[in-house]
C-alpha cells in the first residue's frame, strides 16, 4: 500500500473530500448550465467545423483536385493531418493502458479525458484517409466482403488495407474502452438527475449499471482485458502508420527505424496535446484537487524522455542515410531535409520536437502552467512538421530528378485541418458539458486509498 | 443530385397528368384537338358530326366491351390491351393502334376493323357487328386515348415502405431511450430488429443488383420474336448477326437486312400486318429504328465476340439462352463479373492445338504430361484484369 | 494487327448519305456511327454518373423505384455500308498536307469516325511514321472553330449565292483591270496546280503567290543562283558520315523533320559487331533538339554563321581564312574532319539568308557532296513560296493595283512579318475570298469565306519527292457544309466536273499516261489509293554544276555588328507550334517542347549568363522591342548575347484553345536580301516586374548524379560494349531477393528504347495521346505539375550550364515484374497479369494514390478533377464534336481514378484475338503500342520477350540495355539501351 | 423462515469491510453488495472470480484460426493475384491482419459476452435497493435463496448497526 504514497510522489488527490464531495466536485460540471467561455468556445469551433465542411464539400463535388497536390506529391497535408492526429490519438489510450495494466494509479483523473481526446482525435484521423480518396463513394471496395465480381476480393499486402482495420479497431477499440469506463459514472449521473429526460438518457447509456458485486467483478476483467488488448494494438496502430511509409521504396520513407520512431512520436504528440488539455481543464473547471502539480510533472517528465528518443531516431536516421552509401538516401536526407528545400521545416522540427521540451529538466518550467502550456503546444507543432519533412520532402524530390516538384497546400487542404480542429473542440467541449471529465469511481477508489494511508500515518 | 430531381419531375408530372385527366373528363368539348378532328372528318365528307363527349364515352365502353361489339365477339380490349402489361401481346396495344390511326381518316379505319386484309384479323374481327356509328364512337375515344398514352399501374414503391419503416425505426429508439412511453422493452427491441433486418436487406439486395439487369425483358419498338425467326423459320443467329464472328460487336442487323426477306414477307403468323408495317415504314422513310438494347454490358467492360464465338468456340446459348424460344429477348445470364469469371475459371482451352499457344511451353507440357487435366482461360491469363478491362 | 488497306470510300458517297439522317450541320453521332458498340462516346458519361450517384448515395437512391436503369437505345444502320463494321477498325491510307509538313498516313476509321493517324510504312518517306503533328492533325476534323458553311461578312450564306458573287467579283476584276491574285501556301499537288494553270489561262491578270509562313526561299535562291536549278534538292542524312547542322533543326522542324529523324537515326544506330556510327557537329544559338542530339553542340550567334561558313569554305578551299575570334582551333579541326569526309558528309543550315545558303551550297559542292548526300534528281516539293513576290504584293495590294484576292492554306495577318501591311493592304483590294477551314486572322478580314474541307474529308494527290505520288481519299464525309477548296475553284471556273473525277482524269492521263479510263486504270487507280503512294524509279543523272560567281563575292570574316546593349534574336518554330497553322488543337498545345518542357506558351529563352547579368529569372515578363511583352525562360544552352522565341503563338482568331496563348514575335522579323529575315537585333530586354504561369511539366534539371540516362563515346564503346553501363553487372551481383522471381509462360510483353535513336521529338507523345484517350488539362493544371501524359519525354542537362550536354528519355510506365506499386493498392485495382503486364483496372480503382507516391518513375497519373466532363479544361473531350474522336477500345477515365501506360493493351488484345482466332503465333512485328508505331526513329522495340527469337529478347541481351532504378530491384520490362556519342576524345 | 433480505447502508467502504468480515465470521450469508467503486477487500471476500479473460483466450485462438482460413482461401483459393512479385501466399503480409482481426475480433466477442454475463445492456433498468450506491452509499444485503431464519436477522442486525451501519431495513421478497 506504500507505493501510493512515497517520498517523491505527493498525494494523486488533494483536499481531503468525502465521496459526496468528489462526486458533486465532478459531476458539477456536466450538470450545470455551462459559463460564457463556453458558449464562445464553442461557436468558435463551430465556425471551424463549418469551413472544414465547407472545404469538405468542395473536396467531394469537385474533385482532389482542390488541393495541393500532383503527379509527384500524391499524399500532402491529408496524410500529414491523419498521421498527426492519430498520434495524438494515442495519449488517451496510452494512459488507459498505464491505469488498467501497469496499475499506474496517478493516470486515474487524467484517463477519461485523455481517452475522450483519442476518441475524436482518431475520428479525425479517419477522416483523412477516408477524403483523401479519389472516389469516396466507393469506399466499401476497400473492404473484403463476399461480392458478385467473381469474387475479387482486396490486397492483403498493401499497408494501406492494414491501416483500414488498424484504425478501425483502434477506433472501436477505445471508444469501448472510454465508453465502458464511463458506465458508472454515467449511473452517477442517472442518479442525480433531477429532470426526466436527461434521467432516461443517463439511464439509457448506463446500461442498468448499479454497482453490485457481479457487475464490479466482470467490470474489472473486462477492463483488464480491453487494456491488455489495447497495449499492442496502440504499439501496432503507429507502427503499421509507419509501415505505410516503410514498405514503399521512395527514399526517406523506406527505413526500418520508422515503426519505433513513429511510436515513441505518436505518445510524444498524445501527451504534449493532453498536457495543453488538462492545464486548460484544470485552470478552468478549478479541479486542482484532482489534476494536481504532480499529475502534470509526471507528464512532462514522460514528455522529456520522448523528446530524447526522438532526438535519437533524428540523429541515427541522418547516420544511417550516411553510412547507407544509398545516394538517393543521401540526398533525401542531407540534401533535401537538412540543407535543402525543406531546411526550414526540418530545422523546425529538430528544435520544436528535440531541443525545446529539454527546458523541461528544469524544476522551475515543470511547475510553471504557462511555460508547459507553450512547450506543449511548441511540440505539437514541431511534431506536425516531423510529418510534414517525412512526407513532403520524400515525394517530392525522390528517385528522378525530372518529376520533382514544389508543393504548397490550397484553401481547401487548410480548411479540412480547420475543420478537423473544429470536431475536435466540438467533441471535448460536448464532452466537458456532458460526461464527468475525471472518473469518478477510480478517483473515489484513490481517494479512499488516500484516507486509509492517512489514518495508517496517523496511528 | 440527379436522381431525386428527376424522381420529382416524374412525380410532378404525374400529378400533372392526373389532373389532366380528370379536366378532360369533365369537359372534353374544350379539347383543342377534338375541334381539329372535327375539321378532318368533316373534310372526309362524314355525315356523321364532330364527336360528342357521349360519342367518346360510348366509343370507350365498346372498347372495353361493355357494350357487346357483337355476338359471341371478344371485346376489342381484350386483345388489345390499353395498359401497361408484364406479358408478351402479339397484338398491338391499344395506344399503338390509336396512334397509328390518329392521322388517318375514319374509313380506313372502318376498313381495317370490319374488312381486315390480314387472316388472323379476319379471323376475329368477323364476329364483330359494329355500326359505323359506333365505329366512328370507338375512334373517337381512340383519337383521345393517344394523347393519353397507356394507364400506368399504381406503383407501390419499395422507397415508402423504406421511409415508412426508418420512420418506426428512429421512433423505437427514440421510445427505448428517451420518451418511454411503451413499458414493454420486448416491442423496441422486435421493431428495432425487424425494421433494421428489412432496411439492410433492402439496401444490399439493391447494391448488388445495381447496374445489373437479369431478366431484363423490354417491349422492342417492333415485336419481332426470335421464336418465329429463328425456330419457326430456322434462321441461322448468323444470317442477321453477321458481325459476330469477327467484330466486337454481334450487330443488330440494319433495316436494309430485315427488307431482304420482308420485301416479300408481308404478313406475319402471329402479328398480321401491324408490326411488319412498321419496319416497312421505317424503311420507306428512312427512319431507323430504335431497338432497345437487352444486353448491356458496363462501359468498362470490353468484350469481344468474334473471341467468344471463334477460337473459344462458344455457342450464342451458352451466354443468350434459349433465345430461339423467346419472342421477346430477355437476359437470361445475370452478365456480371463473377459469371464470366465461372466460365473463364473451369472452360477448357485448347491450348494443345491451337498454334497461338506453341509458346506456352510450360502449359502444352503440364497438359500432355498429366500433370493437369486441361487447360482453363485462367491458365492462359484469363482472370487478368487486363482480359476485360483497359 | 494485320491492317487492312482499304479500298476508297468513293463508291460510298451515294449510299453512305442515308446513314445521316436529317440536315444537321453537324452529323447526329447515333446516326453517324451506327452505335451498336458505343462505348465511351455518349452513354457512357450518363451512366457513369448515374453508377456513382448510386454508389454514393446508396441507400436512398437504390430504393428509388428500384433504382431505375437508363433505357439504352440501339440503332443499327439503316443501310450498313459494306466498309463498316461496327466494333471494328477500318484504315484508309491517305495524304497529310498542311503546307508545312508532308506524310503519307494511314486513317483509322472506327464506327465511321476517323479516330488516329499512323504513318503509312509503304511510303520511305514515312516508314510507318508520323510526326507529332501530323499525328494530332485528326482533332482538328472535330474542331468546333471550323467555318461549317460559306459566309459573307461574317453571316452565313448558301453555296450557289457564295458562287454567284465570287464569280460575279472575278469577272468585275478582271474587267476593271486590276490584278487577281491567288495566295496560297505551297501546293504539292499536280492536280491542283493544273486547276491554277487554267485559271491562270481564263482569268485576265490572274497572277498567283505561294507563301511559306517557314520560309526557304533563300535556299531555293541560293540553288538558283548556284545550279541554276530553283529547287529543293533531297537530303540523304543515313548516307552521311559527318553532319553539320547550322541553326538546322532537321530533327524536329526543317523541312521533313520525321523524315530526316528517320534517316538520322539510321546512321547513329550502333551495331554491337562493328560500332559504327555518323558524327554530328550542329552549330545553332537556341538550343533545339537537334542540337541536343549532336555530338558536338558549339553556340554561335547567328550573325557569326556567315564568318564561320566562310571560314570554313577558305580553309577547305586551301585559301587562308580571316580569324573568327574563339573559333578558329574548332573550325580548323572540322574542316580536317569535313576534309576526311568527302562525299560522304553534309552541311545543311536553317537561316533564311542568300549569302549563307551560297556559302553551304559551296562547301557541299567542295566535299563532294551532291550526288551521294544531296540529290538535285530527285527534288523536294515542299517550301516553295517566294519572299520576295510576297512582299511585293504587299507593295501592290497598297497601291490597289490588286482587285481581286483568293486565300488558300495561308495566315499571312497573322504569321508574315509584315502581317499589319498585307492586312492594310486588303482594305484595298476589291474582292476578298478566303478558302479558310476554320477561322484566322486572314479570313476575318475577307469579303468571303469559302470554307475547304479538312483534308480527311477531302480528295487529294501530292508529289512531295520526285518520284513519288501520293493520293489523298476522304475518311469522313465533310461534317460541316463545306467543299473542298479545288471543287470551289473548278465551280469557278465554270468546269462543270467535280474534282474528284477531275483527279481521277488527271491521274489517268498524266500520271499512269492512259489514254483512256479503262480497266487497267482502276485497277491502278484502286491500287494507289489502297497503298496511299506510287513509287516511280527514282531518276538518275547528272548533279548540275556549281556556279562560283556569287560565293566570290561573299565578304570573308564575322560580321558581328559593333555595340552594345542589343541582343540578337533569332525566331524559331516550336515542335507543337510550327507556324502555328495547327494553334487550335490542344493536343499540340499541352505538348511539353521537349527541351523548355513549357506547354501552352512560347517564351523568350535568355542564356544563364544573360540572366544572371539582367538579374532575369524563369517566368519573368520583359519588354522588347516593338512593345512586344514576353515571359522569359532561362534555357541553358542559349548563347550569349542571343534570345529567342518561337513562332506560332499569339493567335487572336483562331478558336477558344488558341486565343490568348502565347505572343506573336513574327512582326520582329524583317525582309532582307529578298528573304524573309528570322534574325533581328533586339535592345535589352527590359524588366516588367510582373510574373507569368509558366506551364512547365519539369522544373529540375540535373541528373543529381544518378545513372539515370546513361552515355558513352563511340571510342570507348568499341573497347568495351558495357561502356557508360558497367553499374548494371554490379547490380545484378548484389541482387537478393525473399520471393523468387515470377516466370511467365507463353507471353511476356517488354519495351526496349535506344537513347542513342530517340531525338525527343514527342510525336510518341500525341501517339499516345491519341490512341489511349489522354485528357488535355489545360494551362493551369499543366501549371500544377498534373499533366496526363502516359508517355513523357524527360530532359536533362550536364555538363557546364552555358552550353549543357541534353539527354532525352522517355519514360513510361515501367510494367516492373516487381512493381512497388502493386503492392500498395488495397483494392487489387493494379496488379500483374499473366502477360507481365502491370494492369490498371480503372473501375476498382477508389484513388488512394498510393501507388503514385510509391512508383519510382512517377508515371502514374491521377485524374484529379472530371477532366473530359468538366467545362472548365481546354479538353476536347468536353466538346461535343471533340469527343468523337475518343477511341472506343479505351475507358475515358473518370474523376478520381488513377490511369497510366497500359502498353496499349486493347492493341495486345485486339491482335492476340486474332491471332487465337486464326490459329497461329502471335508474330513480333504485327503487334506495336502506339509510340513505337508512330517512332520516326524507330527508337522503340517493342515484343514478346518470353519468346526467344524476338527483337525484344535480342535487345535486352544487348550489353548496352539496363533498366532504369535497377538497383530498387523492381525488374521493369522496360529497358534503355545506353547512349552512344561519337566524341572526339 | 421469512422470505425477506436485510438490507444495510454504510458510509465509508473500511465499516462496510468490517461489518462483510463480521457476517463471514457468524456465518450469516450476504446476498449481494453495491459500492460506489470497486473495493477490492469485498470482492475477495465475497469469492467471486470472473471467467471472462478464459472466454478471451478462447476467443482469440478461434480469431486467430478463422482469420488465417479466411486469408488463405481469398488470396490463394478462390482468386489468386500476382501483386508485385510476391507468391500469392505472402505470410509475412498475412501477420499483420491476422494480429489486428483477432484483436479486433477478440474484443468485440468479450464485450459482447461480459454484457450478456452482467445483463448490462443499454436501456436496461436499474434495480437498486437504495438510490446512492453510485455515489457515496455502501450497501449490503443480507440473505439466501431460502430465506433466513429470525434469529439470524437478528444477529445480522447488531452486527450491522456494530459496524456502523446508517441505516437498516427488512425487504420482502
Amino acid at each position: 500500500m506504500d507505493m501510493y504514497n512515497t517520498a517523491v510522489r505527493p498525494s494523486l488527490v488533494e483536499g481531503n473530500k468525502s465521496y459526496r464531495q468528489v462526486t458533486s466536485d465532478i459531476a458539477g460540471p456536466a450538470e450545470r448550465t455551462p459559463a460564457r467561455w463556453w458558449y464562445i468556445a464553442m461557436t468558435v469551433a463551430t465556425l471551424a467545423l463549418l469551413f472544414g465542411l465547407w472545404a469538405m464539400y468542395v473536396t467531394v463535388v469537385e474533385g482532389l483536385g482542390t488541393w495541393g497536390l500532383n503527379n509527384s506529391v500524391g499524399w500532402g497535408w491529408d496524410i500529414i493531418n491523419f498521421v498527426w492526429w492519430i498520434g495524438i490519438g494515442h495519449a488517451g489510450t496510452a494512459f488507459t493502458i498505464f491505469l488498467i495494466v501497469f496499475r499506474a494509479k496517478w493516470t486515474a483523473s487524467i484517463s477519461r479525458a485523455a481517452e475522450a481526446m483519442t476518441v475524436f482525435a482518431v475520428m479525425n484521423a479517419g477522416l483523412f484517409p477516408a477524403l483523401h480518396l479519389g472516389r469516396i463513394w466507393l469506399i466499401f471496395y476497400i473492404f473484403p466482403y463476399p461480392n458478385t465480381r467473381g469474387p475479387l476480393w482486396v490486397n492483403f499486402n498493401s499497408p494501406l488495407f492494414w491501416d483500414v482495420f488498424a484504425i478501425l479497431t483502434y477506433l472501436l477499440l477505445s471508444v469501448t474502452l472510454w465508453y465502458f469506463g464511463m458506465v458508472p459514472d454515467l449511473a452517477t449521473l442517472r442518479d442525480r438527475a433531477t429532470s426526466k429526460i436527461r434521467k432516461n438518457i443517463y439511464g439509457f447509456f448506463s446500461m442498468g449499471w448499479v454497482g453490485s458485486v457481479g457487475n464490479w467483478v466482470r467490470y474489472e476483467a473486462l477492463a483488464k482485458i480491453l487494456g491488455g488488448l489495447a497495449a499492442p494494438l496502440v504499439v501496432s496502430v503507429h507502427t503499421i502508420v509507419a509501415i505505410d511509409f516503410a514498405v514503399s521504396v521512395i527514399p526517406g520513407w523506406h527505413t526500418t527505424i520508422l515503426p519505433p520512431y513513429f511510436f515513441v512520436g505518436a505518445i510524444f504528440s498524445g501527451f504534449a496535446m493532453v498536457l495543453t488539455i488538462m492545464i486548460l481543464i484544470r485552470k478552468t473547471f478549478a479541479l486542482t484537487d484532482f489534476i494536481t502539480k504532480s499529475h502534470l510533472d509526471s507528464i512532462c517528465r514522460v514528455l522529456l524522455f520522448g523528446s530524447m528518443v526522438l532526438g535519437l531516431a533524428y540523429v541515427t536516421e541522418l547516420f544511417v542515410a550516411w553510412y547507407s552509401g544509398s545516394e538517393y538516401e543521401f540526398f533525401t536526407f542531407f540534401k533535401s531535409r537538412a540543407t535543402g528545400n525543406y531546411s526550414a521545416a526540418f530545422w523546425i522540427m529538430i528544435v520544436c520536437n528535440a531541443i525545446i521540451p529539454q527546458l523541461l529538466w528544469s524544476k522551475k518550467i515543470r511547475g510553471s502552467l504557462g511555460a508547459m502550456l507553450v512547450i506543449s503546444i511548441i511540440i505539437n507543432v514541431g511534431m506536425w512538421f516531423e510529418r510534414f519533412v517525412i512526407l513532403i520532402s520524400s515525394l517530392a524530390q525522390d528517385y528522378l530528378p525530372s518529376s520533382w516538384v514544389g508543393y504548397s497546400p490550397t484553401i481547401v487542404d487548410i480548411g479540412i485541418y480547420a475543420g478537423t480542429f473544429g470536431i475536435f473542440a466540438c467533441g471535448m467541449l460536448m464532452f466537458i458539458r456532458f460526461i464527468p471529465m475525471i472518473a469518478i469511481s477510480e478517483v473515489k477508489g484513490l481517494t479512499n486509498q488516500e484516507k486509509v494511508n492517512r489514518e495508517d500515518d496517523n496511528k | 443530385m440527379q436522381n431525386p430531381s428527376e424522381l420529382l419531375r416524374t412525380a410532378r408530372k404525374a400529378i400533372l397528368l392526373s389532373c389532366a385527366l380528370l379536366f378532360l373528363s369533365i369537359n372534353v368539348s374544350s379539347n383543342e384537338n377534338m375541334s381539329a378532328l372535327y375539321q378532318e372528318t368533316e373534310e372526309a365528307g362524314q355525315v356523321l358530326g364532330p364527336p360528342t363527349t357521349d360519342d367518346i364515352k360510348r366509343g370507350e365502353r365498346l372498347f372495353r366491351g361493355l357494350i357487346s361489339p357483337g355476338p359471341d365477339a371478344a371485346s376489342c380490349a381484350s386483345c388489345h390491351n390499353t395498359g401497361l402489361i408484364d406479358s408478351f401481346n402479339w397484338n398491338p396495344s391499344a395506344h399503338e393502334i390509336a396512334l397509328a390511326y390518329r392521322d388517318r381518316s375514319h374509313d380506313d379505319f372502318y376498313q381495317v376493323v370490319m374488312d381486315p386484309v390480314s387472316a388472323k384479323m379476319t379471323e376475329v374481327h368477323d364476329s364483330y357487328r359494329l355500326s359505323e356509328e359506333e365505329i366512328f364512337q370507338i375512334k373517337a375515344w381512340m383519337d383521345e386515348f393517344a394523347e393519353h398514352g397507356m394507364e400506368s399501374r399504381p406503383v407501390i414503391t419499395s422507397l415508402l415502405l423504406f421511409i415508412l419503416l426508418f420512420v418506426i425505426f428512429l421512433g423505437a429508439i427514440a421510445d427505448l431511450v428517451i420518451f418511454k412511453k411503451i413499458p414493454y422493452k420486448l416491442i423496441h427491441l422486435v421493431v428495432i430488429l425487424v425494421a433494421g433486418l428489412f432496411m439492410v436487406k433492402n439496401i444490399a439486395h439493391e447494391a448488388i443488383a445495381l447496374g445489373r439487369s437479369q431478366f431484363y425483358e423490354p417491349d422492342q419498338p417492333i415485336k419481332f420474336s426470335h421464336r418465329v425467326h429463328a425456330l419457326e423459320n430456322q434462321t441461322d443467329c448468323l444470317y442477321c448477326h453477321s458481325i459476330a464472328e469477327y467484330s466486337h460487336s454481334a450487330g443488330i442487323p440494319s433495316t436494309s437486312q430485315c427488307m431482304n426477306c420482308h420485301v416479300i414477307v408481308r404478313e406475319g403468323t402471329y402479328s398480321g400486318r401491324f408490326e411488319i408495317n412498321k419496319l416497312v415504314e421505317a424503311y420507306e422513310n428512312d427512319i431507323p429504328v430504335r431497338w432497345i438494347r437487352v444486353h448491356n454490358l458496363p462501359d468498362h467492360a470490353f468484350f469481344s465476340h468474334a473471341q467468344h464465338t471463334g477460337s473459344a468456340g462458344l455457342d450464342c446459348s451458352e451466354c443468350h439462352g434459349e433465345v430461339e424460344t423467346m419472342d421477346r429477348v430477355k437476359q437470361v445470364s445475370d452478365l456480371s463479373m463473377g459469371w464470366c469469371l465461372d466460365c473463364h475459371r473451369s472452360t477448357e482451352v485448347d491450348v494443345l492445338d491451337n498454334e497461338f499457344y506453341s509458346l506456352y511451353m510450360q502449359l502444352r507440357e503440364d497438359v500432355t504430361s498429366g500433370r493437369i487435366d486441361y487447360a482453363t482461360a485462367r491458365d492462359t491469363g484469363g482472370t487478368d484484369c487486363m482480359k476485360c478491362h483497359y | 494487327m494485320k491492317k487492312k488497306y482499304w479500298k476508297s470510300l468513293e463508291e460510298l458517297n451515294g449510299r453512305q448519305q442515308q446513314d445521316y439522317v436529317g440536315d444537321h450541320l453537324y452529323v447526329n453521332k447515333n446516326e453517324m456511327s451506327g452505335l451498336i458498340e458505343e462505348k465511351s462516346l455518349n452513354t457512357s458519361s450518363s451512366r457513369r454518373d448515374f453508377l456513382k450517384l448510386c454508389g454514393f448515395s446508396i441507400a436512398t437512391s437504390a430504393l428509388i423505384a428500384g433504382c431505375e436503369r437508363p433505357v439504352q437505345k440501339a440503332i443499327p444502320y439503316l443501310f450498313k455500308p459494306e466498309e463498316i463494321t461496327p466494333g471494328k477498325a477500318n484504315y484508309y491510307a491517305s495524304t497529310f498536307f498542311d503546307g508545312d509538313d508532308y506524310g503519307s498516313i494511314l486513317v483509322k476509321v472506327r464506327d465511321g469516325r476517323p479516330i488516329k493517324i499512323e504513318g503509312n510504312d509503304l511510303c520511305p518517306l514515312s516508314d510507318g511514321s508520323a510526326s507529332a503533328r501530323i499525328q494530332a492533325s485528326v482533332l482538328e476534323l472535330y474542331d468546333s472553330a471550323r467555318f461549317r458553311h460559306p459566309m459573307e461578312d461574317g453571316s452565313q450564306v448558301s453555296w450557289e449565292y457564295a458562287d454567284k458573287r465570287v464569280i460575279d467579283g472575278l469577272r468585275s476584276a478582271a474587267e476593271s483591270g486590276g490584278k487577281t491574285v491567288l495566295l496560297t501556301g505551297t501546293v504539292i499537288s499536280p492536280s491542283t496546280k493544273s486547276i491554277i494553270n487554267k485559271f491562270l489561262q481564263k482569268q485576265p491578270g490572274f497572277q498567283w503567290v505561294q507563301y511559306d509562313p517557314l520560309s526557304f526561299s533563300a535556299v531555293l535562291e541560293a540553288n538558283r543562283i548556284c545550279f541554276n536549278s530553283r529547287v529543293v534538292p533531297s537530303y540523304r542524312f543515313d548516307n552521311a558520315q559527318l553532319i553539320v547542322g547550322f541553326s538546322a533543326d532537321f530533327l524536329g522542324t526543317w523541312l521533313m523533320p520525321a523524315t530526316f529523324a528517320g534517316q538520322y537515326a539510321g546512321g547513329r544506330r550502333v551495331p554491337a559487331e562493328d560500332p559504327q556510327m555518323s558524327r554530328h557537329i550542329q552549330f545553332e544559338s537556341s538550343m533545339s533538339i537537334t542540337g541536343a542530339a549532336a555530338d558536338e553542340r558549339i553556340q554561335v550567334k547567328p550573325s557569326q554563321v556567315k564568318g564561320v561558313l566562310r571560314y570554313l569554305y577558305d580553309r577547305l578551299r586551301g585559301s587562308m581564312p580571316v580569324s573568327i575570334p574563339g573559333f578558329d582551333a574548332t573550325l580548323d579541326r572540322i574542316a580536317a574532319e569535313l576534309d576526311e569526309n568527302r562525299g560522304r558528309s553534309l552541311l545543311v543550315c536553317g537561316i533564311n539568308d542568300i549569302d549563307i545558303q551560297v556559302l553551304v551550297n559551296g562547301i557541299n559542292y567542295l566535299l563532294g557532296n551532291y550526288g551521294p548526300v544531296i540529290d538535285f534528281m530527285s527534288r523536294i516539293g515542299l517550301r516553295s513560296g517566294d519572299d520576295a513576290a510576297m512582299e511585293r504584293l504587299i507593295a501592290e495590294m497598297k497601291n490597289g493595283e490588286v482587285s481581286a484576292l483568293l486565300i488558300h492554306n495561308v495566315n499571312p495577318v497573322f504569321d508574315h512579318p509584315d502581317g499589319e501591311g498585307f492586312g492594310q493592304g486588303m482594305e484595298r483590294v476589291g474582292v476578298k475570298i478566303s478558302l479558310a477551314p476554320s477561322k484566322d486572322e486572314t479570313s476575318a478580314l475577307c469579303d468571303f469565306v469559302c470554307p475547304d474541307n479538312h483534308y480527311l474529308e477531302s480528295w487529294g494527290d501530292a508529289i512531295p519527292v520526285t518520284w513519288q505520288y501520293s493520293l489523298q481519299q476522304p475518311a469522313i464525309r465533310p461534317l460541316g457544309d463545306t467543299r473542298q477548296m479545288q471543287d470551289s475553284m473548278l465551280k469557278w471556273l465554270g468546269e462543270e466536273v467535280d474534282y474528284y473525277t477531275y483527279l481521277r482524269n488527271y491521274w489517268q492521263v498524266s500520271v499512269f499516261g492512259l489514254p483512256e479510263a479503262g480497266k487497267e486504270f482502276d485497277d491502278r487507280w484502286n491500287d494507289c489509293l489502297q497503298k496511299g503512294v506510287f513509287i516511280t524509279s527514282i531518276p538518275e543523272g547528272p548533279q548540275p554544276s556549281f556556279n562560283e560567281t556569287h560565293l566570290a563575292e561573299i565578304p570573308s570574316g564575322s560580321t558581328v555588328p559593333a555595340g552594345e546593349g542589343f541582343f540578337e534574336m533569332e525566331i524559331t518554330q516550336s515542335i507543337a507550334a510550327g507556324s502555328g497553322r495547327h494553334a487550335n488543337n490542344p493536343w499540340l498545345q499541352e505538348l511539353p517542347d521537349p527541351v523548355s518542357k513549357l506547354s501552352w506558351d512560347n517564351f523568350l529563352a535568355v542564356s544563364p549568363a544573360d540572366a544572371e547579368s539582367l538579374s532575369l529569372a524563369t517566368g519573368d515578363i520583359v519588354r522588347i522591342d516593338g512593345d512586344i511583352r514576353i515571359a522569359v525562360l532561362v534555357q541553358p544552352g542559349q548563347a550569349p548575347g542571343t534570345v529567342s522565341a518561337a513562332m506560332g503563338y499569339g493567335r487572336t482568331i483562331a478558336g477558344k484553345v488558341a486565343e490568348g496563348v502565347g505572343v506573336n514575335v513574327m512582326p520582329l522579323a524583317g525582309f532582307a536580301g529578298g528573304c524573309t529575315d528570322y534574325r533581328v537585333n533586339i535592345s535589352t530586354p527590359e524588366r516588367t516586374g510582373e510574373k507569368h504561369k509558366m506551364a512547365l511539366s519539369q522544373t529540375h534539371h540535373s541528373m543529381e548524379g544518378r545513372a539515370i540516362v546513361r552515355e558513352t563515346t563511340l571510342g570507348e564503346y568499341r573497347g568495351n560494349r558495357s561502356a557508360g553501363n558497367e553499374m548494371r553487372q554490379k547490380i545484378l551481383d548484389h541482387m537478393y531477393t525473399l520471393y523468387e522471381e515470377v516466370k511467365f509462360d507463353g507471353l511476356h510483353w517488354a519495351m526496349a528504347i535506344d537513347l542513342n535513336a530517340c531525338t525527343g521529338c514527342s510525336a510518341c507523345v500525341i501517339a499516345c495521346q491519341a490512341e489511349n484517350n489522354i485528357p488535355v488539362i489545360g494551362k493551369e493544371e499543366v501549371y500544377r505539375r498534373r499533366i496526363m501524359h502516359w508517355m513523357r519525354i524527360d530532359r536533362y542537362y550536364s555538363g557546364e550550364s552555358d552550353n549543357p550536354t541534353v539527354h532525352f528519355m522517355p519514360v513510361m510506365c515501367q510494367h516492373c515484374d516487381n512493381a512497388p506499386c502493386e503492392n500498395v493498392c488495397p483494392v487489387s485495382a493494379t496488379n500483374h497479369s499473366d502477360e507481365g503486364i502491370n494492369q490498371m483496372a480503372y473501375v476498382r480503382c477508389i484513388g488512394t494514390k498510393y501507388c503514385i507516391n510509391n512508383c519510382p518513375y512517377k508515371v502514374r497519373r491521377f485524374n484529379w478533377f472530371g477532366y473530359a466532363r468538366s467545362d472548365k479544361y481546354n479538353s476536347y473531350m468536353n466538346d461535343e464534336t471533340g469527343r468523337m474522336v475518343l477511341n472506343p477500345d479505351v475507358t475515358v477515365r473518370e474523376r478520381g481514378i488513377v490511369e497510366k501506360c497500359s502498353f496499349c493493351i486493347q492493341r495486345i488484345q485486339e491482335a492476340k484475338i486474332e491471332a487465337k482466332n486464326e490459329g497461329r503465333v502471335l508474330s513480333d512485328e504485327e503487334l506495336l503500342p502506339a509510340c513505337a508505331q508512330t517512332c520516326p526513329s524507330k527508337a522503340i522495340i517493342f515484343g514478346n520477350i518470353a519468346d526467344k527469337n524476338s527483337r525484344i529478347y535480342k535487345a535486352f541481351q544487348d550489353k548496352r540495355n539496363y533498366h532504369l532504378l535497377e538497383e530498387l530491384h523492381t525488374l521493369p520490362s522496360v529497358g534503355y539501351l545506353t547512349r552512344i556519342r561519337n566524341k572526339q576524345s | 423462515m421469512k422470505q425477506k433480505d436485510l438490507i444495510a447502508v454504510f458510509d465509508n467502504d473500511r465499516d462496510l469491510v468490517k461489518a462483510i468480515g463480521t457476517l463471514k465470521e457468524n456465518n450469516i450469508p450476504v446476498k449481494d453488495v453495491w459500492t460506489p467503486f470497486p473495493v477490492h477487500d469485498v470482492l475477495k471476500m465475497l469469492g467471486r472470480e470472473s471467467r471472462l479473460p478464459y472466454f478471451s483466450v478462447a476467443a482469440g485462438v478461434g480469431a486467430v484460426i478463422v482469420t488465417f482460413a479466411f486469408l488463405y482461401y481469398t488470396a490463394v483459393i478462390d482468386y489468386p493475384i500476382r501483386y508485385g512479385g510476391k507468391p500469392y501466399f505472402a505470410f509475412p503480409s498475412f501477420v499483420v491482419i491476422i494480429f489486428l482481426l483477432t484483436i479486433l475480433l477478440t474484443f468485440i466477442s468479450t464485450v459482447i459476452v461480459f454484457q450478456v454475463r452482467t445483463g448490462l445492456f443499454p436501456g436496461k433498468e436499474a434495480e437498486v435497493p437504495v438510490t446512492g450506491t453510485t455515489d457515496d452509499k455502501f450497501v449490503i444485503s443480507v440473505g439466501s435463496k431460502e430465506g433466513l431464519a429470525d434469529e439470524i436477522i437478528t444477529e445480522a442486525q447488531v452486527i450491522l448497526s456494530a459496524n456502523g451501519a446508517v441505516e437498516i431495513t427488512e425487504q420482502e421478497r
